[in-house]
């Protein structure tokens, strides 16, 4: 495929309607579609490109941006309509793979409630202006003659990568502002925390395929991981193997990973540190070595024996005993910490016990290996947190921000009610939201600048989670802009540069240009064969990935200090709120894909709606049958949503999926669910400052109300019908282990 | 023509039975579902949703069951039919004292009266003590997580679908597959009662009115058509994907390569749980994996040299003969 | 091999033939008579080889484009190959219309002062393709596919000349060669598709055709 | 007790009072017909209405989902299918066994057949999702080359009924030549002329009797197995299929059972109804409604012993499924349906063994009702836990159906009333001829010179006359 710009954009048109229409089968009625003569129209191309064949569908190279482990797709176009995502087989992140929140990107491209031309809001009221007004008022307020202080705006956006991520920060050195929040919900900060300390680097690569046996602490890898198609094909390696690897899930709510668990052990929320201390106990007492650890570790671990820890945790001493036996005998092991233990005030502590696992058994240089960095550190992604939400809002309460530009994330529908950021946002004087969805956010901002859909725009991006294979992949469009009044978000940040005069961006007549000035400007060393840089560029197109070279990277094993506190009950609120994540919703940010909202949740099945999942007892307790409204209440507000039994759940646990509920977002999202976010308590990490997702305490109560809870299974079992049916391990390892059948 | 192709296919499908080989087909598309690597994800589903012009059926009409979803995972709570290794509490003892410690599940047990006795009649008319299910609360089959099952329609050789239409909308293809041809089901849904998978759907409202609201219907596809209310349909091992492969190699003159090309859901699943290819040719995987786990078709009952090998067919006691093969979930306990 | 002459299916072999097949045909001897009248008005038989053109009339109307097309200059009067335009036909399912700068790279130079080219230069300065009218259709739950039939009738029929492919065309497209803008002169239904897929041994799988 | 001894007739009875009070019943109606047909009328718009609604919105608004692909259309259908066995059970089966006392009551019997057949009719193309196409099940000759798919019980179905319906209502037109012959002779106006076609020219001469004779036994004959048939065709559209509770092998008897049971509940029914309202109290004698009620307490018996074989077989059966399936009948969602059905179908029959309960006609007129409740009860638990309790469990699910269901299966009832209401004003709805006969032969046991008398009047060519074979007529 050639760069030749100006043709394969006139490939990307849209041809006459003919084959679009809706054909319905059979049709005995008059559809969108005729057969009699000169009722339809036929457009054929002006000057075509050689490849380019009416009714045979053509791949395009690109990025998934539905979140942040940036697969790269390849996306059919036909008659100049992108029709699917398949995922791109030369990716070394997603290896021709894709999830379902990616197959669905489509339907963020094709939305009904996408926003088509600019909102500014006047007394009051966001009203469709011309793109005109909305750059003068733009520039006015932001522009290099508005005497605007730098250190009074910030750019808010989600995780940003590659090009973007270059520009923006020029932007930010442009105006003079070193205020950059990047928000996401779903992160691994506090472990990226633990393991800097501990290891020396942020984000190590865990060889999830080199394990034995995996010991997850609410790691939800496949589900709502760094990368969860990466992690998914490396479980099947883990699985496949000889022998095949073991996983033990520990957690208070049964994640998409746990649902694959060999040995899933509910745990009260909170204790993780402590079930890791007992294990470490355990794997001492049973003899290996400790004597690497300081003094202080290894009284802490000495005083951590089975009873307690069975006491504290809920988690029976044998069983404790049967983890610890796996992980000694099944070398080499991994173990992994997740949402569930870092999601407390002492989430480090916690995270940083569980980490001791691995230094106690060795894996640090087996199956945790330096990641290094890539040679292009400017364009490595900057992971999201939540700590930048809290700062955020912090910064708004000072009002010390006068401009801000929201990009990629939607803080008024992710911050919990106690932070009050709704208000908070609406003292700051200018707002502007760079989006495609009318989100919370969105419509809380004083303008609204309406960018393209993924599928539409250029760019280049980096995957938080890069593989040993680092590489940047590229985004180009797929279509031709289905809007004419919408822009670009590279094209927009450019203008501003050029506006602020910055250094270097001046040439460019847009960000196409910039981004193929930049891949020219790449060394050698990641161009390989390419002859020209034409050459290159078209070849980039045609593939979709630039491979690039690790620098540096090195692990140390070093103990941190743990002191975790002692385990309080709540006798005013007894449960837990466990605010799920899920793959498909994400945090929320797909709420509005028809599909993924069709798409069963994968555990409790459930369609389109929120629901809470309580342990048979706790609803015995409460004297609640499925589909029974249940009122959860923490002291910062409640939500009520219906009750679905299972006992995937530690009995003192009450789990509200993330993703719903939302106030705006379009026809699919709007006042759907609950959102579980909104009644979290407002508390911190002591030492990450991190929003502490998992340490809300709440009381449930039956509302009375009863409605059918409308998802998937008739019955949740298989009355014996051999469905499923299972096999032990070593007969697997007996009958495949070694064979590679196909 | 149809009638033709029914009775000839009928008697190649007997024939086939009789003497262990489809040798009379072109193709023979098959289809390896390996629930050791299946992480239950959905990816697959909504690929189909994607390909196939599923409509989004919303969520009253998902209340009534009246929902499209040609591919589903349908997740079950239950001990596995292994002898766990150990009885234990996971959560806490208490719970553990009430419940008893998981039984081995070996024959097929018809279920207890008990699951049916509460709350089937209530408002709304679902057994909501039933949805929960007697036997979920049974033993503690979350100790062993979930069982994922991705169901699509099984392709039986055996149809029972295909005999009972009365306008024979659904033939057995030479490529060994099971039709739906829309525009000549007249929605009898005899078909759907007879499937024991119940994996046929029916097209209860003209769905393609409010599924795709501009410009959604823009991402519909092309190279295939759109169902009106009344018709029947289901999963088609994506065939029009099928079509395009094998007109490329007919252009060629060629016999279509394995893993030339995959259906939507095979081809986006993260975890290459699902394997789909030409169970003619002996050197594709498909066929690969049905030789080494010694399951063949045309046998209502296989007869394993070694009967540890996990390779099954879901119901096959019926003799549907489905296409798809099943490999065990694996479990250490 | 008996090879019959059908009223409804010209030359056709009937050792393949079974009883469901026969039958239908059979029992329409009996309107044959009146077939007969029609029979004589149809076009006689293109000399394509291995090869029995379907029958059927359909009364076309004619259909306004935004340009007259004279496809009688293009394809009797200079003899230009009707693949040469619809160069897709041989590598698509559609035959596709050509794109203006095909039209143009003759069109440059040639009969430049026409009003009709005048029209056509208009629309190539103004970069915007003419939308034309669509004239042959078949319901969007039908596949149809040119590449294949162009393959039976044309490239792997033994003694036919590629020249001679608009004879192949007209089995569906009528004497395209004889009129200005194309027109729908054959039914284009499914007994047209069936009678000819029974003459010349076409696929009968439904799914070959039905998506 | 004096009403043991009985008679099923009174041959005293002359012939021209028969007349006259049959006849009678064709007079202009009273104001409680228009009442009944009204109410008929109004019952049939709900259906039409609902059906309309259906049509316009998918199935959909039936609120059929995917285990229940199948619901009370079905369940109704069979149940007309069932009730049309009545009339061929007393006309012809009865006529060929000699038990004359069928002959005052079998011609309403007969026209049941031909209406319930003619509602049952309409429910399969209710059903389809696309009826617009529903010809497509017929083999007709088309230059597309299609055919029906020969091996699916539905396509049996279509022959099936097609054919039960024309035969059974030519039967009842064979049977009412001599009747109409009747009517035409003491009719006027626009009757005289219907009946003058009607009757194709019947003058009783003795060519004619014979011809009648021999045409009617044929048809007998033929109609019988072909009753039989139809049902067993109509309960393959089970017995044919996988699903569990379906697969039975004894559901062909079990559904001519069922069908027979219901068509007598019926008849028992609507001869209370012309009893009472035509006082026919002569014809339709205490001793015939006897009679029918010991046959419907039979057929109730046999019904319930199939049902017995039905559970036992699958109790002791190795099928897990189909055993699920039963307890799920007896325990499920469908269990108070299930349970209803078995009171009314093997429970209140038992009404009908006692003379007591018996010989109060309106006791009898709502056990027959209820009967009928039942055999629908039945037809619907065949249809309904098979679906929501099948193999995979994922796709258990309990449905009620929705008011469109309920309504059109409501209106049927008044569809097929309306019909009879016109039947009974346009047909004398007891055959009179045959009551004659039947008076005839009884006069002749009671009385033997009289019956010499007659024989030799009419096997005498001579005398002959211009109204012979029926005196009086």
């Amino acid at each position: 495929m050639s760069g030749n710009n100006v043709n394969r954009r006139d490939f990307l048109k849209i041809l006459g309607w003919g084959g679009v229409g809706v054909a319905v089968a059979g049709c005995d009625r008059p559809t969108t579609v005729t057969l009699e003569e000169g009722k339809e129209e036929v457009v054929a191309y002006l000057q075509p490109e050689e490849y380019v064949i009416p009714g045979v569908g053509v791949w395009f190279a690109s990025t998934c941006q539905q979140c942040p482990a940036g697969c790269a797709v390849h996306g059919r176009v036909r008659e100049g309509r992108v029709l699917k995502m398949e995922g791109n087989p030369d990716s070394p992140i997603n290896y021709g793979k894709l999830c379902q929140m990616g197959q669905a990107g489509l339907q963020g491209h094709y939305n009904p409630d996408r926003l088509k031309k600019p909102l500014l809001r006047k007394g009051g009221t966001l009203t469709e202006v011309s793109w005109e007004e909305a750059m003068t008022q733009l520039d006015q307020k932001v522009g290099p003659a508005s005497g605007l202080n730098g250190e009074r705006f910030a750019w808010f956006t989600g995780t940003v990568s590659g090009h973007q991520s270059v520009l923006l920060s020029a932007h930010l050195a442009a105006v003079g502002s070193k205020n950059h929040f990047v928000h996401e919900v779903i992160n691994d900060a506090v472990a990226r925390a633990v393991n800097q300390d501990m290891l020396g680097e942020a984000a190590p690569r865990y060889l999830l395929d080199q394990a034995r046996v995996v010991l997850s602490f609410g790691a939800d890898f496949v589900g709502t991981g760094a990368s969860p198609v990466y992690f998914a094909n490396t479980y099947a390696k883990f699985r496949t193997a000889t022998p095949r690897g073991v996983l033990i899930q520990v957690e208070p709510k049964m994640t998409l990973t746990g649902g694959s668990a060999d040995l899933w052990v509910a745990i009260r929320p909170g204790t993780e540190g402590v079930l890791a201390l007992g294990i470490a106990k355990h794997l001492v007492s049973q003899g290996v070595d400790a004597s690497g650890l300081p003094e202080s570790l290894r009284t802490l671990i000495a005083g951590h024996d089975a009873d307690k820890v069975s006491k504290i945790t809920g988690v029976p001493p044998d069983r404790i005993a049967r983890i610890a036996a796996l992980l000694k005998d099944r070398s080499p092991s991994l173990v992994l910490a997740g949402a569930s233990a870092e999601g407390h005030a002492h989430g480090y502590q916690s995270v940083a016990a569980i980490m001791l696992l691995n230094v106690l058994l060795g894996n640090v240089g087996k199956t945790i290996v330096p990641s290094g960095a890539s040679q292009f550190p400017q364009m490595e992604a900057k992971a999201g947190n939540t700590r930048d939400l809290l700062a955020f809002a912090d910064a708004a309460d000072k009002k010390a921000l006068d401009v801000v530009f929201f990009h990629g994330a939607n803080p008024v529908y992710t911050a919990p009610a106690a932070l009050g950021l709704a208000e908070k946002i609406k003292s700051i004087p200018f707002k502007v939201a760079f989006s495609c969805f009318p989100d919370e956010t969105a419509m809380s901002a004083d303008l609204v600048l309406p960018i393209l859909s993924a599928h539409e725009d250029w760019g280049t991006h980096m995957g938080v989670y890069q593989p040993e294979q680092k590489s940047i992949s590229i985004q180009q469009p797929l279509m031709e802009p289905l809007y004419p009044d919408t822009k670009g978000f590279g094209d927009l940040v450019l203008t501003m540069l050029k506006a602020r005069k910055a250094a270097g961006f001046e040439g460019f007549e847009d960000y196409y240009a910039y981004l193929k000035s930049a891949f020219a400007a790449l060394p050698d060393s990641v161009k390989g064969d390419a002859v020209s840089d034409e050459d290159f560029w078209g070849k980039t197109l045609q593939k979709g990935i630039v491979k690039v070279t690790t620098v540096g990277g090195s692990l140390s094993a070093k103990a941190v200090e743990i002191n975790l506190p002692e385990f309080k009950e709540d006798s005013a609120r007894p449960y837990h709120l466990v605010p799920s994540a899920r793959l498909g919703m994400w945090d929320g940010r797909h709420a509005n894909l028809p599909w993924l909202q069709e798409a069963p949740d994968q555990i409790s099945k459930v369609v389109w709606t929120s629901w809470v999942e309580v342990h048979p007892q706790t609803a015995a307790k409460l004297g609640v049958k499925e589909g029974d409204f249940i009122k959860v209440a923490s002291e910062h507000g409640a939500v009520e949503a219906q009750v679905y039994i299972y006992k995937g759940v530690h009995p003192d646990v009450i789990a509200v999926p993330m993703g719903q509920g939302h106030e705006e977002y379009g026809r699919y999202a709007k006042g759907r669910g609950v959102n579980p976010l909104k009644v979290l308590a407002p508390v911190a990490d002591a030492k990450t400052g991190e929003l502490a997702l998992y340490a809300t305490r709440v009381t449930a109560a039956h509302v009375g109300r009863r409605e059918l809870l409308v998802k998937l299974m008739g019955n949740e079992t298989q009355l014996g019908r051999k469905m499923v049916a299972t096999v032990k391990a070593d007969v697997f390892n007996r009958t495949e282990g070694g064979k590679d059948v196909a | 023509m149809s009638l033709n192709n029914i009775l000839t296919n009928w008697s190649r499908y007997r024939k086939g039975a009789e003497e262990g080989g489809f040798h009379e087909y072109e193709h023979q598309w098959g289809m390896v579902v390996d629930l050791n690597k299946c992480i239950g994800c959905n990816a697959c589903s909504v690929a189909c949703y994607a390909e196939n012009n599923l409509p989004v059926v919303g969520e009253t009409r998902y209340a009534k069951s009246q929902f499209m979803s040609w591919m589903r995972i349908e997740r079950y709570w239950d001990e596995p039919d292994i002898e766990p290794y150990q009885a234990t509490p996971s959560a806490n003892v208490d719970v553990w004292i009430e419940t008893n410690p998981p039984a081995a599940k070996t024959d097929v047990k018809p279920s207890m009266p008990g699951s049916y006795a509460k709350g089937l009649l209530e408002p709304g008319g679902q057994g909501f003590e039933e949805r929960v299910g007697v036997y979920a609360t049974k033993g503690e089959a979350q100790d062993f997580g979930a069982s994922f099952l991705p169901m699509m329609c099984q392709q039986c050789h055996a149809a029972t679908c295909e005999p009972v239409c009365p306008v024979a909308a659904t033939y057995h293809t030479p490529d060994g597959l099971n039709a739906q041809v829309y525009n000549r089901c007249i929605g009898s849904r005899y078909c759907s009662n007879n499937c024991p998978y119940r994996l046929r759907y029916f097209n209860f409202w003209s769905y393609y009115e409010d599924a795709w609201p501009e410009p959604l219907h823009m991402q519909l596809n092309p190279d295939l058509a759109v169902r009106d209310k009344g018709v029947m349909e289901k999963c088609t091992f994506c065939v029009q994907r099928i079509r395009v492969a094998k007109d490329e190699a007919k252009m060629e003159n060629r016999k279509v390569r394995d893993g030339e090309f995959a259906t939507a859901c095979v081809q986006t699943c993260p975890t290459g749980a699902l394997v789909f290819g030409d169970m003619q040719d002996p050197e594709s995987k498909v066929s690969k994996l049905w030789r080494f786990h010694q399951v063949e078709q045309g046998k209502t009952k296989q007869n394993k040299q070694n009967k540890e090998l996990r390779g099954y067919r879901i119901l096959e006691g019926l003799n549907t003969d489905p296409s798809v093969m099943y490999l065990e979930r694996v479990r250490e306990v | 091999m008996s090879v019959v002459y059908s009223f409804f299916s010209g030359w056709v072999d009937r050792s393949g033939a079974s009883i469901s097949s026969r039958l239908p045909r059979y029992l329409m001897m009996l309107s044959g008579v009146i077939a007969l009248v029609l029979l004589a008005a149809s076009p006689a038989r293109a000399d394509v080889p291995n090869a029995v053109p379907p029958k059927g009339e359909h009364q076309g109307k004619h259909v306004e484009q935004p340009i007259e097309f004279p496809h009688d200059i293009h394809a009797n009067v200079n003899k230009i190959n009707c693949m040469y335009c619809h160069t897709y036909a041989r590598r698509s399912k559609v035959a596709g219309i050509p794109p203006t700068s095909k039209c143009m790279g003759c069109h440059m130079v040639i009969a430049t002062d026409k009003p009709r080219i005048k029209k056509l230069t208009e629309y190539w300065e103004k970069r915007e393709p003419p939308r034309w009218k669509k004239v042959h259709d078949v319901p969007d739950f039908v596949h149809f596919t040119h590449e294949k039939h162009l393959k039976r009738f044309v490239f792997d029929n033994q003694g036919m000349e590629v020249d001679k492919v608009s004879e192949v065309c007209a089995f569906c497209h009528g004497e395209v060669k004889k009129m200005t803008v194309a027109e729908k002169v054959k039914p284009l239904n499914m007994g047209f598709c069936a009678r000819c897929h029974e003459a010349n041994k076409g696929p009968f799988d439904c799914w070959k055709c039905h998506k | 007790m004096k009403h043991v001894s009985e008679k099923d007739i009174n041959e005293e009875i002359k012939w021209a009072q028969i007349n006259t009070d049959i006849l009678q019943s064709l007079q202009n109606p009273r104001k409680a017909y228009w009442v009944a047909v009204a109410v008929c009328i109004a019952m049939l718009a709900c259906a039409v209405v609902a059906e309309v609604y259906q049509y316009q919105n998918g199935l959909g608004v039936a609120d059929l989902n995917r285990p229940h692909m199948w619901g009370l259309y079905i369940a109704t259908f069979i149940f007309w299918i069932g009730m049309s066995h009545s009339g061929t059970l007393l006309s012809a089966i009865l006529h060929i066994v000699h038990a004359d006392w069928r002959k005052p009551i079998y011609r309403f019997a007969e026209a049941m057949t031909t209406f319930s057949l003619m509602t049952a009719g309409f429910f399969p193309m209710i059903h389809l999702g696309r009826m617009w196409n529903l010809y497509w099940v017929i083999p007709y000759v088309t230059d597309r080359g299609i055919w029906p798919n020969f091996r699916s019980p539905l396509v049996w179905d279509a022959f099936a009924i097609t054919t039960y319906l024309t035969s059974s209502a030519v039967f009842l037109f064979i049977g009412m030549i001599p009747d109409l012959a009747i009517c035409r002779d003491n009719s006027t106006g626009w009757r005289k002329k219907l009946y003058s076609v009607l009757s194709l020219g019947w003058q009783g001469t003795d060519r004619q009797w014979r011809n009648f004779r021999k045409t009617y036994m044929l048809m007998a004959c033929f109609l019988i197995p072909l009753a039989v048939s139809v049902h067993s065709i109509v309960s393959s559209d089970f017995a044919m299929s996988i699903m569990p509770g379906w697969h039975v092998t004894s559901f062909p008897p079990y559904f001519v059972a069922g069908a027979l049971y219901s068509g007598c509940a019926s008849i028992i029914t609507l001869f209370i109804i012309l009893r009472y309202f035509f006082r026919w109290e002569e014809y339709m004698t205490m001793a015939i409604h006897e009679k029918i009620c010991k046959l419907t307490f039979a057929i109730a018996m046999v019904w319930t012993y199939l049902n017995l074989v039905e559970f036992g077989a699958t109790w002791y059966g190795h099928d897990p499924v189909a055993k699920e399936v039963l307890i799920s009948k007896f325990v499920g969602p469908f269990a108070p349906f299930f349970w209803a059905m078995l009171f009314f179908g093997s429970v209140l029959p038992f009404a009908l063994a006692f003379e007591k309960s018996r010989r109060n006609l309106p006791w009898m007129f709502v056990v027959s009702l209820l009967l009928n409740v039942g055999m629908w009860l039945e037809r619907w638990m065949i249809v309904g836990p098979t679906l929501s309790h099948a193999y995979g469990p994922e796709s258990w699910n309990f449905l009620w159906p929705s008011i469109v269901q309920w309504a059109i299966v409501f209106g049927s009832f008044g569809w097929f009333g309306l019909l009879f209401l016109i039947f009974v004003k346009v047909v004398p709805a007891v055959s009179m001829y045959e009551v004659k006969e039947m008076v005839f032969h009884r006069r002749r046991e009671a009385n033997p010179e009289l019956a010499a008398q007659f024989h030799r009047r009419i096997t005498d060519a001579q005398s002959v006359t211009a109204k012979p074979g029926i005196e009086g007529a």
